[in-house]
């Protein structure tokens, strides 16, 4: 690969990076103490952690971009053999981009959307030698072919909406590496990417450490590090917690954060085991740091479960949730489902084709594809919030598409939905008293029948394990997790048989994930629910599945039990799929 | 000749030039000038049954108001001209005729044409009005970039600049311009007199309230965009700030400005009208003024129609000055 | 959620925190004066100002500022800070006429625009580039033209040449909010077209017009003011800021108080409106 | 050749009348000091709307004049004195009936397209003005009486009159009847308006409108008015005319330089201007009527003479004369100007009088007040409507009216003004909708009670517009004012408008406020400018640029 390591300016073998008990604060805030990690050249080390544990912030102190205000001290802070500490922006502006580059997540918004992709690559190039603009397009054209962007020539004057995802974080990737700097900081490159995407991306990483660069690796999903990490580093509330030998630290955790994130892993883990374990440290400075937003880790006590269990019991009593016996049933089918778009340059795009599923009562069906697969469109279908071209929707037996919307109402307790985006999903206006109060009493929040909502509103509200305190917030004051417990609990009030859970946890930390993950899961247990549920995660498809269809352009290419599509792919892309699956190198040792 | 086959390669290719073709249609400059006709045929007949409604006989207004003395013969003579005798909905279509080639009709009060009275004055209102919005976006600019890269108070600083340069009413900030920089340090004179000196007081009072709004809409998408992740991205790779303001930062900022320069171009049109009275500046606003003073019908529709036919080049060219900046295409 | 996402939300909500909602920044601080001082004087003028502000005294004529006379006296002797004061009322009630009209129109026009369907929506958008066509001190002329000059007709006419920008802000504002992921989920959820439209989109809609009508009322004070100087608003004697200003500038170079005072409390009512505004739509976002 | 002699004669005597009256205030000291210097360039600003025509016999308004006074010259003009002086007329003599008119021509005068100043051109101008489709208002009221002329040789034109007209020379001195070429005057309308040719030291070049007229230099320009400080073409190269409506810009234009010469002066602005030692002041007060209230006596409640006395002697004038004109001007208490030699002044019957007043409207049955503090009678208020002219009065003269308003309050008069623009305001006129109003009326001459005041005057034309604002319907006023025009004998008409005076005053019909106000302020640069004592415009004949 040409875009491997030459001579480097810093002694053959010494760490690119070296870092002695770095301490970054904002004011008072401390949200980095004492770290110490050394980078070797041709290796790779993750920093792994979830959300706010100080791990982007350390990676930036690397880049002298811990951000205005920062407090940044260290023993040693060196890159490429000479310290950095104490230098003077210029002196950094020097050094960033030739001594060390950058790998944000989401290039469509880490590349500027207005510039062509080519004059974002040879920025660096503009700004660290003395190339000409001939030169440097030529530079570029061959960076870009290095990191596999094909068309390089046509590429480099594209921006970067103009290309697909994949492509963008190539680009990138290529902005990063311009000058060959030893050591390259990706943070979370992979983040939102398809799992094919994903598994080339890595492979882009992998090749470069190979060729010698050292590698600092920031990541919340420990599945996706154990392809590339040489060494991993676990981080939590600003210290690292863990550190070892990727395969040492994945095979034998021996911190309760390492086993929490090992276990949230979805990939692999059997249909209703749970996936999240409960928080270990209650992280004083994680909890100075978001304020009064609340976090997902400290939701799972036992205090929570206790009134889960209670909730779950009352829920049971409702006759018309127990289904179990009546499994064989089917409560939702799609029959030769079509749609077609226009795009905006007039051309049609047939977004899904023929799709025909059938949802079993307390059963779970996995819809699984890559972006544009037309999942999404699906969801929408099923919820009739589209009509569809051709094909048709039965919800319980009847009709659900076809029928004018005010027939469609009365069927529509029946039929519940989670987005990805469940911020989106609120009223922005609502508290979230509110907002289940609204769905408690049918929009009629003054009805007579709305005596006995409070009581049902708490009810979901212990349902969802979510604290009574967060009742009177708006959704904009909750963390991630929290709002798609609001979004189910809203989803559950008018004990829906079917609930539609459009990539339902995509937006969420691993570990995270797995908390609402195990919910569902859970409550589709209790309540005998029917998910229908997508995402674009093999692995979570995989857990929360008992039948499976994966989607490609428009079409179901392959369905069945989920056990059996898994194990033995018939489809071809099933089998890409599967094989670009982050998996851990082990069976880690799970907790029973 | 023989009757072509459905493969043959010329049919086949009627649906891409109907694309094509398609794709002409929807280019935004076609689009635009078809509704640009619209709306100046619009303007043309919402201003003619308007003015219709102004109180008085229009051919005494021709002979110079009721303070003319004017003879019956005359006034019928008039009536008889200029068509008042007819119905309206044939006046209507009478003046639809006459816009459609060009002619404005004839003042009542200057008593020329009012095409080329327009014309004569239409130079110095756009140069006026396209100065101002250059010198208003110099400004804004200027202020956004230097006071976001200095601290809260720099920040705060800038912001309030801003709201109250917005405040400013055009009068008021002429009158003081005048009296700061004509009566009291001699620098430039207070009358538009010919060439550039004259342009300066002027340009600023009318530019200077601009930039307050433009400031505003910048700042909020200057600090915005200087948080996005691309500019990360840039800074990772060694940019320094100016670099980060100028080659990516300043064109997320100057998009919604772009956006409302259209509007701004409205804006300063009415401004005009004001600083052109004070600084005794021939121009369309000066010209508007005093045509509604006197009822002179023909002049203020001529008026109108210009200044909407300015108004929508106007809003083409920073539609296409938008798209160039943001090939991504318009969300809705 | 990304690290990256949260930091940047936290960021922001730190930012927004740190500058709204538990403090009250200096400009506020000003603002709210500012307003406070304008309810007074609009509804209580006597309170702060007991004389006459017709009352003429022309041996006192032209009198620079002074103890007896806090922002000095004009032409005809008459106390310019009781004119001021007294002239709060007409101003104000100028600048929120006009807006309400503004508004209501707006809305009328908007809402039909967002709600009635393509073809309606087509027409009223068509409508409102014919509007946008006239700037609004033209619309206003020619408002002025046809019912000739005076307080109401300036009100209406500022309000009117306001009024395609807000419908325009309006109709964007209604069918985002109509396309929004939340109006979606409600209809999931089963709502009726009546219930999404009281409960989701009209709310929705209207919350931000409050903010907006409070930056309208700034800038309608100072249009009108501009149609007082060009002689075609309020009419002398009446102690409205723009037609005391343009009387002033006859004076300037003599008198310079005489059109200083009515100008500072036009910008100054501006800067208030404009920052209450602000910080009303900070509070609202991020509450 | 025959001509010299005479043109020598009258430079002199014009030398010699500048000796006597040096000291008056209303003409500057023309070439007091220095040698005039040919060339340069003057700008001129005027406060004034900008005419619709610059041919002052179309309409006939007082921009009209001020700029046709620059390239258009009259048969005859007037001195300080307010005699009579030859001009473009050397001699004229009148019949013992007055009926009569031979005015001699000056010899070897051309137009500046050529053609040559004769009787015939004379002929041509009064047809011009008394032709219906050129519209002339002031001009064709002042050639009312000429029913025909005569060429009685080249040199000699007759003019026949219908009534013996002691008013004819000052008519004739006006600028509204001034000398216009007959070959010009037979282009359309429109381009006579855009360039109208005179015999006068200059000529109209360009007109950008709602910008500038551009004025050139007449180089064969022989001789001005009989008191002109000098003979052949004019010093100044070109005058720059522009219009600057707003009066702040105007003075600060003058003051930085920009300008030379500002008419419409703010009285605040000439106080300061007197104090500068880089501005002079030009004060030329117009001739014809004294600005003045004129009460409606056509109608309630200003029918009664006693409201009308009440009214006026409500109104406290001479404090805001005082304070809101900086002592540039004087009270008047007279219908015509200060100009004008017969104006009779009357303080006794004008003073500020609040009981008076009130007395009288006692008298009058305006007995009640109701709780604003206004008279009522059978329960009608005692209202003034007074539409006020935006175009027509001047700042400070609706800060006067404002002023009256607010005095004539506590006598219980409830005046309500109304400002409106120049075609509402003679629409309001025109309906009678009014109870009192000001209209300034400029006119050479006592004649101009005539127009003002005679009965005749009440009866509207076709358009609505009358001259007879306060609806004086005296037949024995008629009777003075129609004697007292057509009486050549000077004490006799000086008597009889003493008398016409005298009878209005009396019967409270107005309420004179003070002159027309004339003010012209100027670089120190500025060297030989002076107002002509026709109509007060100012001419640049003498004029010459210092710097």
């Amino acid at each position: 690969m040409s875009v491997g390591r030459s001579a480097g300016p810093h002694p053959a073998g010494a760490p690119v990076a070296r870092v002695r008990n770095l301490t970054v604060a904002f004011g008072d805030n401390t949200v980095v103490s004492d770290v110490s990690f050394d980078v070797e050249p041709g290796r790779c080390l993750a920093l792994v952690g979830e959300s706010g544990s100080g791990k982007s912030v350390t990676a930036r102190s690397l880049l002298g971009l811990a951000g205005a205000g920062a407090s940044v001290h260290a023993d040693e802070l060196g890159i490429a053999g000479s310290s950095v500490l104490g230098l003077s922006e210029r002196a950094w502006r020097r050094r960033r981009g030739r001594d060390v580059g950058l790998v944000l997540q989401d290039a469509l918004v880490s590349l500027d959307p207005l510039r062509p992709v080519g004059r974002e690559v040879a920025d660096s190039l503009r700004l660290h030698t003395p190339l000409g603009a001939a030169a440097r397009q030529a530079r570029v054209r061959e960076l870009l072919a290095a990191v596999g962007l094909p068309d390089a020539g046509q590429r480099m004057r594209q921006r970067s909406g103009e290309l697909s995802g994949g492509q963008r974080q190539r680009a990138l990737i290529a902005a990063a590496i311009a000058l060959d700097p030893p050591l390259l900081i990706a943070d979370e490159p992979t983040t939102a990417l398809d799992v094919t995407v994903q598994a080339q991306v890595l492979e882009l990483l992998e090749s470069l450490k190979k060729a010698g660069t050292g590698i600092l690796l920031i990541s919340h999903d420990l599945a996706v590090v154990s392809r590339v990490a040489d060494d991993i580093a676990v981080m939590s509330a600003g210290r690292i917690v863990e550190t070892g030998p990727t395969a040492q630290l994945l095979s034998a955790p021996t911190h309760p954060i390492t086993r929490r994130m090992l276990a949230a892993i979805p990939a692999g883990v059997p249909r209703g085991a749970t996936l999240a374990l409960p928080h270990p440290v209650r992280s004083p400075l994680a909890d100075a740091r978001n304020g009064s937003r609340g976090r997902d880790g400290a939701m799972i006590p036992t205090t929570a479960t206790d009134s889960r269990a209670g909730a779950s019991e009352e829920a049971r009593a409702e006759a018309r949730w127990d289904a179990r016996q009546r499994a064989s049933e089917v409560v939702l089918e799609a029959r030769g489902l079509s749609k077609e778009f226009r795009r905006p340059d007039g051309t049609r795009q047939l977004a899904v084709d023929n799709v025909s599923f059938a949802l079993h009562r307390g059963t779970t069906l996995g819809i699984v594809g890559e972006s544009g697969s037309g999942k999404t469109t699906t969801a929408r279908l099923v919820l009739a919030l589209t009509t569809p071209d051709a094909g048709e929707v039965r919800l319980l037996g009847q009709p659900f598409t076809g029928i004018p919307e005010g027939e469609r109402r009365t069927l529509r307790p029946a039929i519940g939905a989670v987005y990805q985006d469940a911020l989106g999903s609120f009223d922005p206006r609502f508290t979230v008293r509110e907002i289940l109060h609204d769905a408690v009493t049918g929009g009629r929040p003054r009805s007579p029948a709305s005596a006995a909502a409070p009581a049902r509103v708490a009810e979901l509200v212990d349902a969802v394990a979510l604290p009574q305190t967060l009742l009177e917030r708006r959704p904009l004051a909750l963390s991630g997790g929290q709002r798609q417990r609001v979004s189910i609990a809203r989803a559950l009030a008018a004990r829906p048989d079917v609930l539609v859970c459009d990539e339902p946890v995509s937006a969420l930390d691993v570990t995270v994930q797995a908390q609402v993950l195990d919910l569902l899961d859970e409550l589709q247990r209790e309540l005998g629910l029917s998910l229908l549920f997508i995402s674009h995660d093999l692995g979570v498809v995989q857990h929360m599945s008992d039948t499976v269809a994966v989607m490609q352009n428009g079409c179901i290419v392959e369905t069945g039990d989920a056990a059996s599509v898994f194990e033995a792919p018939a489809h071809p892309y099933t089998r890409q799929l599967l094989n670009a699956v982050p998996l851990l190198p082990a069976g880690p040792a799970r907790p029973a | 000749m023989r009757t072509r086959t459905s493969s043959t390669p010329a049919i086949v290719g009627s649906p891409a030039r109907r694309d094509r073709v398609r794709r002409v249609l929807r280019h935004p400059v076609l689009v635009h000038s078809a509704g640009g006709v619209f709306v100046l045929w619009a303007v043309a007949t919402l201003t003619f049954f308007a003015v219709r409604l102004i109180p008085g006989d229009p051919a005494q207004a021709v002979l110079g108001g009721p303070g003319s003395q004017a003879s019956p013969e005359a006034l019928a003579a008039v009536r008889a001209e200029y068509g008042f005798d007819q119905p309206l909905f044939v006046q209507y279509l009478r003046e639809l005729g006459r816009l459609a080639t060009g002619d404005l009709g004839r003042s009542y009060a200057l008593n020329m044409d009012v095409a080329p009275l327009l014309l004569a004055q239409l130079g110095g209102t756009l140069t006026l009005a396209l100065l101002s919005l250059a010198v208003a976006w110099l400004l804004a600019l200027a202020l956004a970039t230097w006071s976001t890269q200095g601290g809260r108070a720099a920040r705060a600083f800038g912001s309030g600049l801003e709201i109250t340069a917005a405040a400013l009413p055009h009068f008021w900030l002429a009158t003081a311009l005048i009296i700061v920089f004509s009566t009291g340090l001699g620098l430039l004179p207070p009358i538009s007199v010919p060439g550039p000196v004259g342009l300066i007081l002027p340009v600023l009072t009318l530019a200077v309230p601009l930039a307050g709004f433009l400031g505003q809409i910048m700042r909020e998408s200057f600090e915005a965009a200087l948080e996005s992740p691309f500019v990360l991205s840039a800074r990772a790779r060694g940019e320094g700030e100016l670099g980060i303001r100028f080659v990516h930062v300043l064109r997320h900022a100057a998009l919604p400005a772009v956006n409302l320069s259209g509007w701004a171009f409205g804006s300063l049109i009415s401004g005009a009208v004001v600083v052109e009275t004070i600084f005794a500046r021939p121009g369309l606003g000066r010209t508007l003024l005093n045509a509604v003073t006197v009822r002179d019908v023909p002049v203020v529709i001529g008026v109108v129609l210009i200044v909407a036919l300015a108004y929508i080049v106007m809003t083409l060219a920073t539609d296409l000055a938008g798209a160039a900046l943001d090939p991504r295409g318009k969300r809705a | 959620m990304s690290e990256l996402e949260v930091q940047a939300t936290l960021s922001r909500g730190e930012r927004e925190r740190r500058r709204g909602r538990g403090r009250v920044t200096p400009f506020e601080l000003l603002a709210v004066v500012v307003a406070l001082f304008l309810l007074v004087a609009g509804l209580m003028p006597g309170l702060l100002a007991p004389g006459d502000p017709l009352g003429i005294d022309p041996n006192a004529a032209f009198g620079p500022p002074s103890a007896a006379h806090w922002f000095g006296t004009d032409e005809s002797g008459r106390d310019i800070w009781t004119r001021v004061v007294h002239g709060a009322g007409t101003s104000l009630l100028i600048g929120f006429a006009a807006t309400a009209i503004g508004l209501g129109l707006g809305l009328v026009l908007g809402t039909v625009a967002g709600m009635l369907g393509p073809v309606v929506d087509f027409s009223v958008n068509r409508l409102l580039e014919v509007l946008f066509a006239f700037p609004g001190l033209l619309l206003a002329l020619l408002f002025i033209l046809i019912f000739g000059p005076g307080v109401w007709t300036a009100t209406v006419a500022v309000g009117l040449s306001a009024a395609p920008g807000y419908a325009r802000i309006i109709r964007g504002q209604l069918i985002a909010v109509r396309r929004s992921a939340f109006v979606e989920a409600a209809t999931v959820l089963g709502r009726t077209p009546r219930q999404l439209l009281v409960r989701h989109i009209l709310p929705n809609t209207l919350a931000p017009l409050f903010v907006l009508g409070t930056l309208g009322v700034g800038q309608a004070i100072v249009w009108a003011s501009a149609l007082s100087y060009l002689g075609l608003g309020a009419q002398p004697p009446a102690a409205e800021w723009g037609a005391m200003l343009s009387a002033g500038r006859t004076y300037l170079t003599t008198a310079w108080w005489m059109s200083f005072f009515p100008g500072l409390v036009i910008v100054l009512t501006a800067v208030a409106a404009t920052v209450l505004g602000r910080a009303i739509e900070r509070r609202a976002r991020y509450a | 050749m025959r001509q010299r002699a005479s043109t020598l004669l009258i430079a002199l005597a014009a030398v010699s009348a500048l000796g006597l009256t040096g000291c008056s205030t209303a003409s500057a000291p023309a070439g007091a000091s220095g040698t005039p210097v040919a060339g340069g360039t003057l700008t001129y600003a005027s406060g004034d709307a900008e005419p619709t025509c610059l041919d002052p016999h179309v309409g006939g308004n007082y921009p009209q004049a001020l700029i046709a006074t620059q390239y258009l010259e009259s048969l005859v003009s007037r001195d300080d004195k307010g005699a009579i002086i030859p001009w473009l007329a050397t001699k004229w003599t009148t019949s013992p009936d007055g009926l009569t008119w031979d005015f001699t021509l000056r010899d070897g005068v051309t137009f500046t397209d050529g053609t040559p100043f004769d009787a015939a051109a004379v002929q041509a101008n009064i047809a011009h003005v008394q032709d219906p489709n050129t519209g002339s208002s002031t001009g064709y009221l002042a050639l009312q009486k000429i029913t025909s002329t005569e060429a009685v040789s080249p040199q000699v034109v007759r003019l026949h009159l219908s009534a013996p007209d002691s008013a004819l020379l000052e008519s004739l001195s006006q600028v509204w009847v001034a000398m216009e070429s007959p070959t010009a005057l037979k282009r359309t309308q429109d381009e006579n308006c855009a360039s109208p040719v005179g015999t006068g030291p200059f000529m109209v070049k360009k007109w950008v409108k709602q910008d500038a007229v551009t004025l050139v230099r007449n180089d064969d320009y022989t001789q001005g008015p009989a008191d002109s400080a000098h003979t052949g073409a004019a010093y100044l190269e070109r005058i720059v005319w522009k219009f600057i409506p707003d009066s702040a810009s105007r003075y600060a234009a003058l003051q930085s330089g920009q300008v030379d010469v500002i008419d419409n002066a703010q009285p605040d602005t000439i106080v300061q201007a007197e104090k500068s030692d880089q501005i002079r002041h030009l004060d030329a007060p117009r001739p014809g009527a004294s600005n003045r209230i004129e009460l409606n006596a056509g109608k309630a409640p200003f029918n009664d003479v006693k409201v009308r006395e009440a009214f006026i002697r409500s109104a406290n004038v001479d404090a805001g004369v005082t304070s809101l004109f900086f002592d540039t001007t004087k009270r008047s208490t007279s219908v015509l100007s200060s100009a004008e030699p017969l104006a009779v002044s009357r303080p006794d019957l004008f003073g500020y009088d609040p009981d008076q007043a009130n007395a009288l409207l006692d008298a009058a049955g305006w007995t009640k007040r109701d709780a604003a503090g206004y008279r009522t009678k059978n329960g009608t208020r005692l209202t003034v409507v007074f539409p006020v002219s935006t175009n027509q009065s001047i700042p400070a003269e609706q800060s006067l009216f404002e002023q009256i308003q607010a005095t004539a309050k506590q006598t219980g008069f409830d005046v309500k003004l109304t400002p409106m623009d120049l075609s509402s305001w003679y629409a309001a006129l025109g309906e009678n909708a009014y109870d009192a109003v000001s209209a300034p009326y400029t006119k050479v001459g006592p004649d101009v009670l005539r127009i003002l005041y005679h009965s005749d005057g009440i009866t509207p034309a076709p358009s609505g517009y009358f001259a007879n604002h306060a609806q004086v319907n005296d037949k024995q006023l008629d009777t003075l004012l129609t004697q007292a025009a057509e009486t050549s004998d000077a004490d006799a008409r000086a008597d009889l408008y003493t008398k016409a005076q005298n009878r209005l005053l009396e019967g409270f019909y107005v309420l004179p406020l003070y002159d027309q106000q004339n003010h012209y302020l100027y670089r120190d640069a500025v060297k030989g400018l002076r107002a002509l004592p026709t109509v007060s415009t100012p001419t640049f004949y003498d004029a010459w640029l210092a710097d």
